[in-house]
C-alpha cells in the first residue's frame, strides 16, 4: 500500500518538476510546480509528518500560487509570454544536471544505511520516533510536539529519557525567524513600492 | 446489519468480518468513503441551486421557479444539470486548451477533498487527522488555483481579470480566515475537527461562540471571511457580471461551467459546516439530555441514532447558515475591489489579530472560566495534553501535574529530573 | 635690640582682640571701596557695547546710565572711606584734632621733650601736633605725663629697662609708624617654599587719607566729566581735530560709556595702589594706572597727536619702571618678601609671616645696622624672613640698598614725570580734561610720590639726595617752561611737574611729612584748576590758546573764582586775618612746610644751598605764571572777539564740582588735621633727624629743626610768591610792561623755553636717530645676511626636492604603478567570468560542485 | 512498515533539486528561475523529512523542513519584489538583461 502511494506520488512529483523544467510557458510552469509540491505534501505525509505537509500544501501553494499571480501579471502581455531559452542551454545544462543527479545517486546508494541505522541506534538508542512509550506513529501526532519543540519544550526527547540536561528546544529560531519574516514582509513592500519609472533603455 | 454499526472504521470492518487484506481493505473503505462524500457532493448544488433561487425570488417579491415538477419547482436543478450535460463540451481557440480543461477539476477537487476531513457527525469522518482543519484549509485554498488558471486560459481579458481579482481576493483573506480559525483551535488545544467539535457537548452555552466576547466576535468576523474566500456576494468580484461579463467563467460553457457551480455551493456549505463545527457546537444538540440519551444508552442502534441525529443536526445548523449567505448576497450590493481589499487588510486582520489576543489572554488570565457556564481553557487543555503524554511515556509516575499552559517548557525540565532519579 | 621687637611691635594701647576687629572692619571697608569701582568697570564695559545695540537711536540716553554708574561706584567708595577713617581713628584712637595752645607753641615743647624722649615705640604723634596726653586711652596720658617730668617716665614707662637704657641720652622722638597701621593678606596667590606671592593690604593713616583723597576727587571729577562729556553721546560724534581728505572731519560713533569704563579701571587701579600691602602688588597696579593713563591719553584714538602722546607716556614710563624692576629683584633677592611691614601682633592671623621691608632694614628705633665687612659694607637686616634662620641673621650689601632705592625711585621718575623723564606730562594733555585732573595731576602721577614717601624706610640718605636733587632739578624746569607756555592745559601740565618736584624735593631733603602734605593739598588745588580750565575749554568750544582768551570773568562767573581760588592757593599767598593771625589757604601750608624743611636741611649741610634757594625763587616763578595764567584767562579785554561771543559758563554738573573742591582747596590745611594726620604714619627714623655718616655727609634735619626754621621759611615763600604775583599783575593785568619789550632781548632764553628746554630734541638725538639707525643697520642685515642664507637654504631644499620628485616618480610610482597595473590586468583576464548572466553562474556552481565531488570521491581515503 | 526505504526517497529529492538547478540553469525568465529555486529548496525538505523518519533526526528534521519552507516563502517575496522592480525599470524579467554588472 504504502509504496503503492510512494509510486504515485514520487512519480507525479518528478513528472511535475520535469514538465516545469521543460515547459516554456509561465503559468504551465507554475501549474507544474503546484503539482509537483501537491505530491511531494503526499509523500511527506507518507513520512508521517501531517504538520510539515500540511503546511507545505498551505504556505508552498499558496506562494505557488503569488508566483503565478505575478507570472500572469508581468508575462501575460504578448511578447514576454514566453521567453524561449535557447536549446543548446537546454542540451548542456540537460548534461550537466544528468551528470549530478548521477553523482548524487551514486553518493546515496554507497551509503550504506541499514549499518549506519545500527550504528546509531547502538550509539544513541532508538530513534524518537521508533521510541516505545512515545508514539507517534498511526495518525503522526507530531503536531502537538512540534509546536511544544517550537515553545522550546521536547517531548519527544525528553519523556521517559534519563536526561540530565534537558533537550534544547527552537525557540530562539523560531523568534528569529518570525522577526525575519517582519523585515521581509517590509523589505518586499518597499522594494516593490509602485515607481514606474520607465527607462527606454534596451528594451524593444 | 449491527457489527456494521459497530465498527470503528469501514477498512476494519472490512479485514475483521471478510477477512479481506488490509490493502484492499483500505480500497474499498477509500471507494466507500468517495462513493459517500460524492453522493452528498452533489447534494449542495442541488439544493443551493434551487434554494438560492427561490430565496432571490422571494427577496425580490416573486415567486421563483414554480413549474418544473411539484409546485415548487424542486425538480429545477435537476432540469438544469441534464441541460448542461448534454451541452458541447468547447473551448476557444485563444485558450490554453490542457489548462482551460484542467482548471475546472482543480476546482472540484479541491473543493470535494475538503470534505475529506469534515465530521460530519462524531467520529463520522473520512479522514481523522491531528492537522484537519489546518488541511481542510489548505485544500481549501487550492480552490483558487484553478480559478485563475481558468482566468488565464481563457484567454480573455473578462477572465483574466477575474482571476486576478479573486487570486488578490484570495491571497489576502487567507489570512484573517487563518488566524480566526487559529482561536478555536487554541481554545480547544487541537487541530483536530473531531476533537473540537466532541468539545463543545453540553449545553449551548459550551458552545465557542459563547466561550468569551472575542470568540462571539471572531465568528462572526470568520463567516465574513468564509463569504469572501468562496466569492460570495458582496466579495463576489470574481465574476461581477455588470463589469466582467462572467468574470473567470466566461469562456465556460456545459459541464465544465456546471463543475465550477458545483464547487462553489459545496464550498459554501463547507465552510458553513466548518463554522458550525469551530464556533456552533458542531454536531450537538446544546441540550445535554437529548444527547446523553442517545450516547449512554449501551445499545448500538441508539448511539448510532444519535450519530445520525448528529449529522442532521449539523446539517441543519449549516443549512442556517448557507440560507444566511444566500439571503446576505440578495441584500447586499457588491462592493469595489479596492473596497474589498481595505475591508480586509484595513479592518479585518487588524480586527482578528485583537480577537486572537484577547482570546489567548482570556484564556491564560481565566483558564477554565468562560462568559457562561464552565468549561476549561487552553491553558487546561494543554495541561491534560502533557499529562497524557507523561501517563503514556513513565506509566506509573502519573504524580506529576502539568500546572499551565505556560509551563509547559518548565514542565519539560521537570521530566528530566524526575527520569534522574 | 633683638628680633622680634622689630618683628611684633608692641600695641601698648590696643588690646588684641581689638586690633583683629578693627584691622578686619577696615580691611573690608577699603576692600569695598576699592573693588566697586572694578565692578562698574565691567558693567561699563560690556553694557555699554550691549546698550548701544539695544537701541542704537536713544543709545545715548541708555549710555548716561554709564556714567551714572561710574559716579555711584566711586561715590560708595568715598564713604566708605570715610567710615574707614572714623573706623581706624576710633580703633586707633589716634587724635587728629590738635588743641588751641598745640597750634601755638605745641613745636617748642619738641626740644625738650627730645631730652627723655625714653621710648622708642611711644606713639607720640602727639609730640609735634602738641597733643598730650589728652587721648582717649590712658596708657597715651601716660606718655603724654612720661614727656612732662621724666621720673615719671621711668615710673611707668612702658616697663622694658633696656629700651629705657639705650633710649637715654639718644635724641630721638622715633614715632612709632606701626602702632596705627594694619596689615594683612587678603588672598595668597602662591607659595614657594619661604617666599608668598600674596594680595596684601597696609593700612596706616597714610592709606586712608589718600582713599579719602582719591575718592573724593575722582567723584568730583566724574560728575564734572558727566557735563563735561556729554558731547559724546551721540551716535555720530564729529571730530574736528582729525582731518580726513577733502577737509572733511572724522565722524564716530560717541565713547562715553568708554571713557567712564576706563575712569573706573583707573580709579580701581589707583585704590589698588594705594591699599597694596607688598611692593611687588604695588608694582602690579603701577602698571595697570600705567594703561588707564595709556588708555585716556589715547582716548581721542584718531588724533595724531593723541596717540603719540600716548605712546610717548607709555614708553617713558617704561624706562621708569625698568629700574623699578631691578629694584624688585634685588629685594626679592635679600629680603625674601615683598611686603612692607607686618604690624600683626602675636595671636592675630597674619602674624605668622615674616616681618616686613621695613622691620628687616630698620630697626625698632628707625636706624639702618650698617657694619663694616672686610671689602664692603652691609646692612644688617632684623629678624629673619623665616622662623628657622633667627640664628644667622642675613645682610644685604648697602651699595645693593642704595642700588634698590634708586631703583624704585626711578620708578617714581617715570610716574611722576621727574628730571630726565618730564616730556611725557605736557603730552598727555591730549586727553580729555577730566583725564589730566584726575590721573596727570592730581593722583597717577601723586602716585609716584606716594610711593617714595611710602618707601622712604628703604630710603639711604644717597638715595634721599639724589631724590632732592632730581626734585630741584624738576621743580626749576616745569616752572620756567611754563611761565612761556600759552596752551592753558599745558601751564597747568608744567606746574604739575614742578609741584611734583617740590614735593619729591621735599621728601629728599628729609622733610617727609611736608611732601606728603603738599601732595594731598596739591591733588586739591590742582584737580580744581584743571577742572576749571576744562570748564573755560568747554565754554569755549575746545579753545585751549589762552592768547585767544581773556576777559572771561563776566562770561565765567563760577569758574573765574574757583580758578582764583587754586592759583592763590598754589601760589601759595596767605592774608593777615586778625582773629586766625596769618591764614593762608591750602597751599601756603605746605608750600612753606617745604621750604622749611629744605631751609633747614641747608643750615645742615651748606653746601647743599641750592635745594634751598632753587624752591625759594621757584616759589615767585609759581606765583607768576599762575597769575599770568588766571589774568590771560579771565582778566583784562577779550582777545579774540569770536572765542568770547560764544563762550558761556558750564551747566551746574560741571560748576558744582568745582565749588566743593574750592572749599577744599581752601580749607584742607586749616587746624592742623590733615598735618597730624600725615603724621601718623610718618617713618620711626624721619622726626629724629638723623646724621649719616656713610659715604655722603648728610644731616636730615629733625622735626623741630624744621619747626625753628619755619618763620622765615615762610616769610620767604611768602615775599617770592606776592613778588611773582604782583609781577604778573605789572605784566598780564595792567600791561604796564609789555610782555614783547622784555621778551625780545632774551629771545634766545625764551626760544630755549618754549623748546621746553630741547629735552624732546635731545631725547630725539640721543635716542630715537640712534635706534632708527640701529633699525635700519638690522634691517640690511635681515634683508642681505638673513635672507640670503635663507634663500640658499631654500634652493637647496627646492634642488633636493627635485631629485626626491625624480626619485618618487621613477622608483616609488614605479613600484606602485607595477602592482596596480598587474591586479588590473589579472582582473581583466578574469573578469570574461562574470558575464553577469544566473544562470551561467548557477551552472558555474553546479560544475564546480562536481568537480569537488570527483575530487572527493577521488581522494578520500575510503572507511 | 513494508515499502521503500531511505533510498526511495532521497532519491526523489535528488530528482526535484535537480530539476531545480536545470531549471534555474535553463529559464531566462526571472520567475521561472525562482520557481527553480523553489524546486531545489523542495528537494531539500524531502531529504530532511526522509531523515527524520528514518534516520536519527527525530523532530529536528521535520522543525529544519518547517524553517525551510518559511524561509523559501520569505525568499519568494523579497526575490518577487526584486523581479518586480527589475519589470519595472527594464520592462522585461529577462533576466539576461540583467548584466549591466557585466565584466
Amino acid at each position: 500500500m504504502g509504496t503503492a502511494l510512494f509510486t504515485v506520488f514520487a512519480t507525479v512529483a518528478c513528472g511535475a518538476a520535469l514538465a516545469v523544467v521543460l515547459s516554456q510557458n509561465v503559468v504551465r510552469m507554475a501549474f507544474y510546480l503546484v503539482i509537483s509540491l501537491g505530491s511531494t505534501a503526499g509523500l511527506f505525509f507518507l513520512l508521517n509528518a501531517d504538520f510539515v505537509g500540511a503546511t507545505q500544501l498551505l504556505i508552498y501553494v499558496g506562494g505557488t500560487v503569488v508566483l503565478l499571480v505575478f507570472g500572469v501579471m508581468l508575462t501575460a502581455s504578448g511578447p514576454f509570454l514566453t521567453i524561449k531559452s535557447s536549446p543548446g542551454d537546454l542540451v548542456q545544462a540537460g548534461v550537466v544536471g544528468g551528470l549530478f543527479l548521477g553523482l548524487v545517486a551514486f553518493t546515496v546508494l554507497q551509503v550504506d544505511w541499514e549499518a549506519n541505522a545500527v550504528k546509531l541506534e547502538r550509539r544513541y538508542g532508538a530513534t524518537s520516533l521508533e521510541r516505545p512509550g512515545y508514539n507517534q506513529h498511526g495518525e503522526g501526532h507530531t503536531t502537538r510536539s512540534l509546536g511544544a519543540a517550537l515553545l522550546g519544550a521536547r517531548f519527544d526527547k525528553d519523556l521517559g529519557r534519563h536526561r540530565e540536561q534537558p533537550s534544547t528546544g527552537y525557540l530562539l529560531p523560531f523568534e528569529i525567524v518570525s522577526i525575519h519574516l517582519l523585515v521581509v514582509l517590509i523589505g518586499a513592500a518597499y522594494l516593490a513600492r509602485a515607481k514606474r519609472r520607465v527607462s527606454p533603455s534596451r528594451d524593444a | 446489519m449491527m457489527p456494521l454499526l459497530a465498527a470503528e472504521t469501514i477498512s476494519g470492518y472490512l479485514s475483521k468480518e471478510w477477512e479481506l487484506p488490509e490493502v484492499w481493505a483500505l480500497v474499498a473503505a477509500a471507494v466507500v468513503h468517495v462513493a459517500l462524500l460524492g453522493a452528498f457532493f452533489g447534494l449542495p448544488a442541488l439544493v443551493g441551486i434551487w434554494a438560492e433561487r427561490k430565496v432571490a425570488g422571494r427577496i425580490q417579491d416573486r415567486l421563483g421557479p414554480t413549474r418544473v415538477g411539484g409546485r415548487f419547482g424542486w425538480l429545477q436543478s435537476v432540469a438544469d444539470g441534464l441541460k448542461l450535460i448534454q451541452k458541447e463540451d468547447l473551448w476557444p481557440t485563444a485558450a490554453d486548451a490542457m489548462l482551460f480543461r484542467v482548471a475546472p477539476y482543480i476546482v472540484v477537487i479541491s473543493s470535494f477533498s475538503a470534505f475529506l476531513f469534515l465530521p460530519f457527525s462524531d467520529t463520522w469522518v473520512a479522514i481523522s487527522l491531528d492537522v484537519g482543519l489546518f488541511l481542510a484549509l489548505a485544500i481549501l485554498s487550492l480552490e483558487v488555483l484553478g480559478i485563475i488558471l481558468a482566468g488565464y486560459s481563457s484567454g480573455s481579458k473578462w477572465s483574466l481579470f477575474g482571476g486576478m481579482r479573486e487570486a488578490a481576493q484570495m491571497v489576502s483573506y487567507e489570512v484573517p480566515l487563518g488566524i480566526t480559525a487559529v482561536i478555536p483551535v487554541m481554545i480547544a488545544g487541537s487541530m483536530n475537527l473531531n476533537e473540537i467539535g466532541s468539545m463543545q457537548s453540553g449545553w449551548f452555552w459550551n458552545w465557542f461562540v459563547f466561550r468569551d466576547p472575542f470568540t462571539l466576535l471572531a465568528f462572526f468576523v470568520f463567516f465574513t471571511v468564509t463569504l469572501a474566500s468562496n466569492k460570495r456576494a458582496p466579495f463576489d468580484l470574481a465574476e461581477a457580471e455588470s463589469e466582467l461579463v462572467g468574470g473567470f467563467h466566461t469562456e465556460y460553457s456545459g459541464m465544465r461551467w456546471s463543475f465550477f457551480f458545483l464547487a462553489e455551493y459545496a464550498s459554501m456549505y463547507f465552510v458553513s459546516a466548518l463554522a458550525v463545527l469551530l464556533f456552533l457546537g458542531g454536531w450537538w444538540t446544546g441540550l445535554p439530555f437529548i444527547d446523553d440519551f442517545f450516547r449512554t444508552s449501551d445499545s448500538v442502534a441508539m448511539q448510532y441514532l444519535g450519530r445520525v441525529l448528529g449529522f442532521a443536526v449539523l446539517m441543519i445548523k449549516a443549512s442556517k447558515l448557507v440560507f444566511l449567505q444566500i439571503w446576505i448576497r440578495w441584500s447586499l450590493p457588491r462592493l469595489r475591489i479596492d473596497q474589498v481589499m481595505t475591508t480586509c487588510l484595513k479592518y479585518l486582520v487588524p480586527i482578528s489579530c485583537f480577537l486572537f489576543l484577547g482570546a489567548t489572554a482570556w484564556s491564560l488570565f481565566l483558564p477554565g472560566r468562560v462568559l457562561m457556564g464552565t468549561q476549561p481553557g487552553l491553558g487546561g487543555r494543554v495541561a491534560d495534553a502533557a499529562l497524557v503524554e507523561l501517563n503514556e511515556s513513565s506509566g506509573s509516575e502519573a504524580a506529576f501535574v502539568a500546572p499551565d499552559a505556560v509551563d509547559v517548557a518548565a514542565s519539560s525540565l521537570t521530566f528530566s529530573s524526575k527520569g534522574g532519579e | 635690640m633683638c628680633g622680634e621687637t622689630a618683628v611684633k611691635p608692641r600695641f601698648t594701647h590696643m588690646p588684641l582682640e581689638q586690633y583683629i576687629y578693627t584691622g578686619t572692619v577696615l580691611k573690608w571697608l577699603l576692600g569695598l571701596a576699592w573693588l566697586l569701582p572694578l565692578v562698574g568697570f565691567a558693567i561699563e564695559i560690556f553694557g555699554g557695547a550691549w546698550g548701544k545695540r539695544l537701541d542704537p537711536v536713544a543709545g545715548g540716553r541708555k549710555l548716561r546710565l554709564a556714567g551714572y554708574l561710574a559716579v555711584f561706584c566711586i561715590g560708595t567708595g568715598f564713604l566708605l572711606s570715610l567710615t574707614a577713617l572714623v573706623v581706624w581713628k576710633g580703633g586707633t584712637g589716634v587724635a587728629l584734632m590738635p588743641t588751641a595752645e598745640a597750634v601755638s607753641h605745641g613745636d617748642h615743647a619738641a626740644p625738650d621733650g627730645g631730652e627723655h624722649g625714653s621710648d622708642d615705640h611711644a606713639v607720640d604723634h602727639g609730640e609735634h601736633a602738641g597733643h598730650d596726653g589728652s587721648g582717649d586711652k590712658p596708657q597715651q596720658a601716660t606718655e603724654g605725663d612720661a614727656r612732662g617730668q621724666s621720673p615719671a617716665a621711668e615710673a611707668h614707662g612702658h616697663g622694658e629697662a633696656d629700651a629705657h637704657q639705650e633710649g637715654g641720652g639718644h635724641e630721638a622722638h622715633a614715632n612709632d609708624p606701626y602702632a596705627a597701621a594694619f596689615s594683612g593678606t587678603y588672598y595668597e596667590l602662591a607659595r614657594f617654599g619661604n617666599l608668598r606671592l600674596t594680595i596684601d593690604y597696609y593700612i596706616d593713616g597714610l592709606t586712608v587719607l589718600m582713599f579719602c583723597m582719591v575718592t573724593l576727587i575722582a567723584t568730583c571729577i566724574h560728575i564734572f566729566a558727566i557735563g563735561y562729556m556729554s558731547d559724546e553721546l551721540t551716535e555720530d560724534y564729529e571730530d574736528h581735530f582729525v582731518h580726513l581728505s577733502g577737509g572733511r572731519h572724522f565722524h564716530r560713533p560717541g565713547r562715553f560709556y568708554r571713557f567712564f569704563a576706563f575712569m573706573s579701571l583707573f580709579c580701581f587701579s589707583m585704590l589698588g595702589l594705594v591699599i597694596a600691602g607688598n611692593i611687588f602688588q604695588v608694582f602690579v597696579f603701577w602698571e595697570l594706572v600705567g594703561i588707564c593713563s595709556y588708555l585716556l591719553i589715547g582716548f581721542y584714538v584718531e588724533r595724531h597727536s593723541a596717540s603719540t602722546a600716548a605712546n610717548k607716556a607709555f614708553i617713558m614710563n617704561r624706562v621708569g619702571d625698568f629700574g623699578f624692576l631691578i629694584g624688585l629683584m634685588i629685594l626679592w633677592t635679600y629680603f625674601g618678601t615683598f611686603q612692607f611691614a607686618n604690624v600683626s601682633p602675636a595671636g592675630s592671623p597674619d602674624a605668622a609671616n615674616g616681618p616686613g621691608l621695613f622691620q628687616m632694614v630698620r630697626d625698632s628705633r628707625g636706624d639702618l645696622q650698617v657694619e663694616e665687612t672686610a671689602d664692603e659694607q652691609v646692612v644688617m637686616l632684623q629678624g629673619s624672613g623665616s622662623a628657622d634662620d633667627t640664628s644667622s641673621p642675613r645682610s644685604i650689601p648697602y651699595w645693593l640698598l642704595v642700588a634698590a632705592g634708586v631703583g624704585i625711585f626711578g620708578g617714581c621718575i617715570g610716574k611722576s614725570a621727574q628730571f630726565p623723564l618730564q616730556p611725557w606730562l605736557p603730552d598727555a594733555m591730549e586727553g580729555p580734561t577730566p583725564v589730566s585732573a584726575l590721573v596727570h595731576s592730581a593722583t597717577m602721577v601723586a602716585a609716584g610720590v606716594y610711593l617714595a614717601g611710602r618707601f622712604y624706610p628703604m630710603f639711604t640718605p644717597e638715595v634721599l639726595l639724589v631724590i632732592a636733587y632730581v626734585g630741584c632739578i624738576t621743580l626749576f624746569i616745569g616752572a620756567t617752561i611754563a611761565i612761556v607756555a600759552t596752551d592753558i592745559k599745558r601751564v597747568l601740565a608744567y606746574s604739575t611737574i614742578s609741584q611734583l618736584g617740590y614735593m619729591m624735593l621735599a621728601l629728599g631733603v628729609g622733610g617727609w611729612a611736608a611732601g606728603i602734605y603738599h601732595l594731598i593739598t596739591h591733588a586739591f588745588f590742582k584737580s580744581l584748576m584743571f577742572l576749571c580750565s576744562g570748564s573755560v575749554i568747554h565754554g569755549c568750544h575746545h579753545e585751549q590758546e589762552m592768547t585767544r582768551m581773556g576777559g572771561l570773568y563776566k562770561k565765567m562767573p563760577i569758574t573765574c573764582g574757583a580758578m582764583l581760588v587754586g592759583v592763590v592757593a598754589i601760589s601759595g599767598l596767605a592774608f593777615w586775618i586778625p582773629l586766625a593771625g596769618l591764614t593762608g589757604l591750602s597751599g601756603f601750608y605746605s608750600k612753606d612746610a617745604i621750604v622749611a624743611s629744605s631751609l633747614a636741611f641747608m643750615a645742615g649741610n651748606p653746601n647743599h644751598f641750592l635745594l634751598f634757594l632753587v624752591p625759594l625763587v621757584t616759589a615767585g616763578i609759581t606765583a607768576f605764571y599762575m597769575f599770568r595764567l588766571w589774568f590771560m584767562t579771565f582778566a583784562g579785554q577779550p582777545r579774540d572777539q569770536h572765542v568770547y561771543d560764544h563762550a558761556h559758563e558750564s551747566p551746574r554738573v560741571m560748576t558744582t564740582p568745582l565749588i566743593i573742591l574750592s572749599v577744599f582747596a581752601v580749607g584742607c590745611a586749616w587746624f592742623g588735621v590733615l598735618e597730624n594726620w600725615i603724621l601718623t604714619s610718618e617713618p620711626a627714623h624721619v622726626a629724629a633727624g638723623l646724621t649719616s655718616a656713610y659715604h655722603v655727609l648728610l644731616t636730615m634735619p629733625s622735626h623741630h629743626a624744621i619747626h625753628a626754621m619755619h618763620h622765615t621759611a615762610g616769610t620767604a615763600a611768602l615775599i617770592a610768591a606776592v613778588t611773582g604775583a604782583l609781577l604778573s599783575a605789572v605784566f598780564y593785568w595792567k600791561g604796564l610792561v609789555d610782555p614783547e619789550s622784555v621778551r625780545k632781548p632774551f629771545a634766545g632764553v625764551h626760544h630755549f623755553l618754549v623748546e621746553k628746554w630741547e629735552f624732546d630734541n635731545l631725547y630725539d638725538v640721543m635716542f630715537v636717530r640712534p635706534v632708527h639707525v640701529v633699525a635700519s643697520w638690522c634691517t640690511a642685515f635681515d634683508k642681505y645676511v638673513l635672507d640670503g642664507i635663507l634663500h640658499l637654504l631654500s634652493r637647496l631644499t627646492v634642488a633636493t626636492s627635485a631629485w626626491d620628485r625624480k626619485f618618487d616618480e621613477t622608483v616609488v610610482d614605479g613600484l606602485v604603478n607595477l602592482l596596480g597595473n598587474t591586479t588590473y590586468g589579472v582582473g581583466r583576464s578574469l573578469q570574461v567570468v562574470q558575464t553577469g548572466r544566473l544562470r551561467q553562474y548557477v551552472m558555474f556552481i553546479v560544475v564546480g560542485v562536481l568537480g569537488l565531488f570527483v575530487l572527493l570521491i577521488m581522494f578520500f581515503p575510503r572507511a | 512498515m513494508e515499502g521503500v526505504g531511505i533510498n526511495g526517497y532521497l532519491g526523489v529529492g535528488a530528482v526535484l533539486f535537480v530539476c531545480g538547478v536545470v531549471c534555474m540553469a535553463t529559464k531566462r525568465n526571472g520567475i521561472g528561475v525562482l520557481m527553480g529555486v523553489e524546486l531545489v529548496l523542495n528537494g531539500a525538505n524531502v531529504n530532511f523529512v526522509a531523515f527524520s523518519r528514518f534516520g536519527h533526526l527525530g523532530l529536528d528534521g521535520q522543525v529544519a523542513a518547517l524553517f525551510v519552507i518559511v524561509m523559501a516563502a520569505a525568499e519568494a517575496a523579497v526575490a518577487l519584489a526584486i523581479v518586480l522592480s527589475f519589470y519595472n525599470n527594464h520592462l522585461t524579467v529577462d533576466v539576461d538583461r540583467a548584466d549591466e554588472l557585466r565584466g
